[in-house]
């Protein structure tokens, strides 16, 4: 386990996040420029998803029915429990809890991202259609978290933030386009398709992902200032709800019938909080609801927990699970 | 209101509405801005800080700039609309000031 | 004109002329004001919509946004030579504003 | 033919500016940034233009100069007939037929670039030195049609509109500078000096092309409001305009000597509309010529049909000619 | 001074400063603007070009430009400040205009 | 030697960086986007810094240990000479003196990227610690530089300028977190940790480079115009000083045991002159010299004199030492 983790930590990707954490905390004024930021995002999202697509084109319909109905259900119940907890054990506000319920229920491509590297580079592998999944896993939960705060908030339409709005922007967010996108493109490319663009979106992609994870330690280090506001209940649930999610995702995925890595890669999807679809959804349908609470138990707690130790901890249990 | 100015003989006093707000808010301040009635707009990208903290970067989401020139009476209605709709929950400042405005005709 | 105003004791009152432009006569402005005389001017990238349309991202053009501070005589030229030379066919729109410079006799 | 059509839609880089039209249609609020954007068509040019010139570097001069020529006078002959239909048959002022005939005399590079990567999925080997051909075709048409307007308008020197900072405009604007700049590199280091430098301006081409697209598809659907106003002679002039052009190139590569490749590749030059280098100087030295309309012929209108439609077909035809 | 303008109940008149300085400034500056007592700035990038030559790109060092809404007394301060710390050496120009501002109380 | 030079000027990079050239003099508005500028920028330094931590993670201590001290000796002499020949051979200011000092004492990671390049392409092989020198010598003279200008001055603490932020601007900021950063995590990632990314890193750097070096060549000539102004003198040392420095370098190289290649490294990181560390470090604590004094001599004079004719000299050099 703890080499694993070790080999986890000394993965240039995570050693670049921690570079950039340090640095940010040494207040260099080192920053990706923001169009970079935006620019490797769109294309992490739809290499992503076209290297599941072309997987996809491959694959059995049938072994992939079960696990995508599996992590539907897990964007559907997640938000749930999320709520209650935040809501009646953390008495926060009906609208910070279906914020963190969004946040938690939805996923993090990142992670995704820097999960896959964790596994190669301990060559264990995965689905080829795993990215599908992710696809699955952005929108449910922002919609039933939407809903259960339309209903407790018993709010007339169209008063402060619009439902239908919020979902048009998930929709249609840059997520799920380049997403659904890239598998649409690899889907109908097919393998052979898309071996003409592989040095960029394939062989390319552990180096781009490093340089972005650099920006994003950066990122992540200006909200440490944040906790303190946040509160020990806050940062307690940062760190409880991936472990629980994660161990849910592990064995859903066991059950489904994943492989160990197809698995630990489910509990990664369950563990990690969406920081792109979520905030902005939240930001137009919730807007009372506080941006330095959910973003800071996303981001500067969830987010480096995941990177760092959660990432192994899903994989040994996967291991355990199938072992 | 509308008064011609020294400057040339077609330039007309004017209201020019700026309004800095989170990035997030963009389509939708737009949108609204033509509903009311405005002849055009001119956005620029922003970052900045205040009473919500501190806006750079694409998490923590950037401001936009929007500058309107529009007649007085427009302005007022401008700001009454962002002051009920954009102030209680959001990131945004808005200010008027005087300019005078070449061919301002144009623009009412 | 060029007072002085009650700021600090070297802040003169001068013009402010702000011009928004389609980005291809960036050059050609600029240009333009050195000759006019201007002793600076300040340029930011934006976009925008207006009687000609919406303007953003690199095919459509985008827009620039040109300020230069004047004395009130210059803005006068200048606006006068936006007018002759850019209005008729491109998307431009001009405006003045006063302002009270620090050191503005720099800017003269 | 239709196959043929077919393995071109299901290539990555059509693909992947169908999803940017989709996107944009959609009304998603996914754009590459515009830094992101020039330096990508940056990167094109020059990767072109070095490709080009180490081949140039290899290639006989003798094999290079009719073709030259042929597409020399392709550029000078183009926009003749381009101006005469579009200011008699189609009632237009003689700015709007100036800044047609302007741009589809001059050609598009990312049109080139696509039917590049279309011939490399069908397997046909095209010769190495076309680059020259792109950089020659970029400005005569221009030059001609900014003359005709000059003629036709009789207007003095320098009242609106300025002929000779237009042509300063096109000749050191970055279509050329990169086209010949690049051609000029790739010739004077050859094609083992390019070596380092393949796995950045060759190998990632595709790819950054296709992340290029998808762009594009946004930025053309945007411009799908417009074609209403443009009216019906318009739309039918971008979609007859190329299919002419295209096969006036493709006879006029046959008798210069290429390869059906080539052959087919000078069909979609003379087929494609600028988009670029055109634009900038009409809107300078043609200010009185409506944007939205040369705007849209080429980009709503002529560019997609191209990249969809044009590109197997001059390919066809080509074939036939060659057969 | 502060006084309630017309345009709603909730406008107040307040002073804009503008200040346009060397993009290495940047830190400095708003770390100063903050010492001084401001409620909140709002960046923006540029170029230009003025007394000490042309400023683009990234080894020139552009430029940035900071707006910051004020108490007009505050106002006065900043450009003494400015003044005194960068006048000499630094690309940088500073202006004062008067705007109405939209719940201006909140930046006071 | 100068068939070594011949082939030096041949290679794509340098070629791309008198296109660069050409442009700006031909009045081109060809300029790379600033944010891709800084991310290029960001790129180099950290895949610099990476390989030569990845090298260094194999290297054997005691051989790296000589040269890096010789190295610091370099970057603490320089700049004294540099200050006394300005200062009183030129006649310059003393803040002026200081700040060339600080230039030409530190030194110029693209120029090294350059001379690695150019070492390659004549099969030439250098250690691979190289990346550890460099970021041994940004940082020394600079401090140096500011010390002297802050006796000379005599200036109270804070009155104009504060060392110690300049300081910490030099250590934390992105050369030295990148360079310094990138060895670190090469160094804890290893040869086969980095494996993942090299194709990004590694196989892209010689591409990306060449970009690069096109927008140098633009902004170098952007500078010519201040040539003039500048003076013979400052003209005059902008060419001596890197022989001088780029001598001493190779000498210093050779005697502390470096390989042919190697010296001629350490020739041209004495040889060059640093135009991101100190212009900003020196901006902050000397605002009072003149920026295009030293700006031009460090951009538009000794960078384009080494990128030409330096690196072929040193290398000639150092042949001939180790010969
Ligand atoms: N006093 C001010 N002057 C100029 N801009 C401000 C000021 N206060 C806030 N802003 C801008 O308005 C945005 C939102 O402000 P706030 O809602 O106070 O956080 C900030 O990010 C700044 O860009
Ligand atoms: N009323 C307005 N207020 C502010 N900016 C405007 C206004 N109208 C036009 N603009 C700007 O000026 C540019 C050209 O306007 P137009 O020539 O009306 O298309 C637009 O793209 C906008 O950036
Ligand atoms: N008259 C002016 N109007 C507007 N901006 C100016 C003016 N003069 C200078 N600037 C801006 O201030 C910066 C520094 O000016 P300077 O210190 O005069 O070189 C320039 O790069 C411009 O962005
Ligand atoms: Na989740
Ligand atoms: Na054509
Ligand atoms: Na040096």
């Amino acid at each position: 386990m703890l080499e694993v983790a070790g080999s986890n930590l000394a993965t240039p990707a995570i050693l670049a996040f921690l570079l950039g954490v340090a640095a940010s905390l040494l207040k260099s004024d080192l920053r990706l420029p923001e169009p970079i930021y935006q620019t490797i995002s769109i294309y992490l999202l739809f290499a992503i998803g076209l290297k599941g697509g072309a997987a996809l084109a491959d694959a059995d319909a049938g072994d992939v029915v079960i696990p995508a109905l599996v992590t539907l259900a897990l964007g559907l119940v997640i938000p749930l429990w999320v709520y209650a907890a935040t809501r009646f054990a953390g008495r926060m506000s009906i609208a910070d809890s279906a914020a963190l319920a969004a946040h938690y229920g939805s996923t993090s491509v990142v992670t995704f991202t820097a999960a896959l590297t964790f596994l190669q580079s301990v060559d264990e592998p995965v689905e080829g259609f795993l990215p599908t999944l992710v696809a699955i896993m952005e929108v449910p939960a922002i919609v039933v978290a939407l809903v259960i705060a339309r209903l407790q908030l018993a709010r007339t339409a169209g008063q402060s933030g619009d439902l239908m709005e919020a979902l048009h922007e998930v929709l249609v967010g840059r997520s799920i386009i380049l997403l659904a996108g890239g598998l649409l493109v690899g889907l109908l490319a097919g393998s052979d398709g898309i071996a003409p663009v592989e040095p960029f979106f394939v062989d390319a992609f552990q180096g781009i992902l490093t340089l972005f994870l650099l920006e994003m330690g950066i990122v992540t280090a200006r909200r440490f200032g944040d906790l303190r506001a946040a509160g020990p209940f806050l940062i307690g649930f940062g760190l409880l709800a991936p472990v629980l999610n994660g161990a849910v995702g592990v064995i859903a995925g066991d059950l489904a019938g994943l492989s160990a890595g197809g698995a630990a890669m489910l509990g990664v999807l369950a563990a990690s909080a969406s920081y792109i679809a979520a905030p902005a959804a939240v930001r137009i349908a919730l807007p009372e609801a506080n941006p330095s609470l959910y973003l800071t138990a996303s981001l500067a707690v969830t987010f480096p927990f995941n990177l760092t130790v959660g990432i192994p901890l899903y994989y040994e249990l996967a291991g355990r699970m199938a072992g | 209101m509308a008064a011609r100015n020294p400057y040339t003989d077609s330039t007309v006093h004017l209201s020019l509405v700026t309004i800095v707000a989170e990035a997030i808010l963009e389509r939708r301040l737009l949108r609204d801005l033509r509903a009311l009635g405005v002849s055009g707009f001119t956005v620029t990208p922003a970052h900045g800080e205040g009473s919500r903290g501190s806006r750079t970067g694409d998490i923590e989401g950037g401001n936009v700039r929007v500058e309107s020139i529009v007649h007085p009476d427009l302005a007022a209605t401008i700001l009454q609309h962002v002051e009920a709709h954009y102030f209680e929950h959001y990131a945004v400042i808005v200010w008027v000031s005087e300019v005078g405005v070449l061919r301002g005709d144009k623009y009412l």
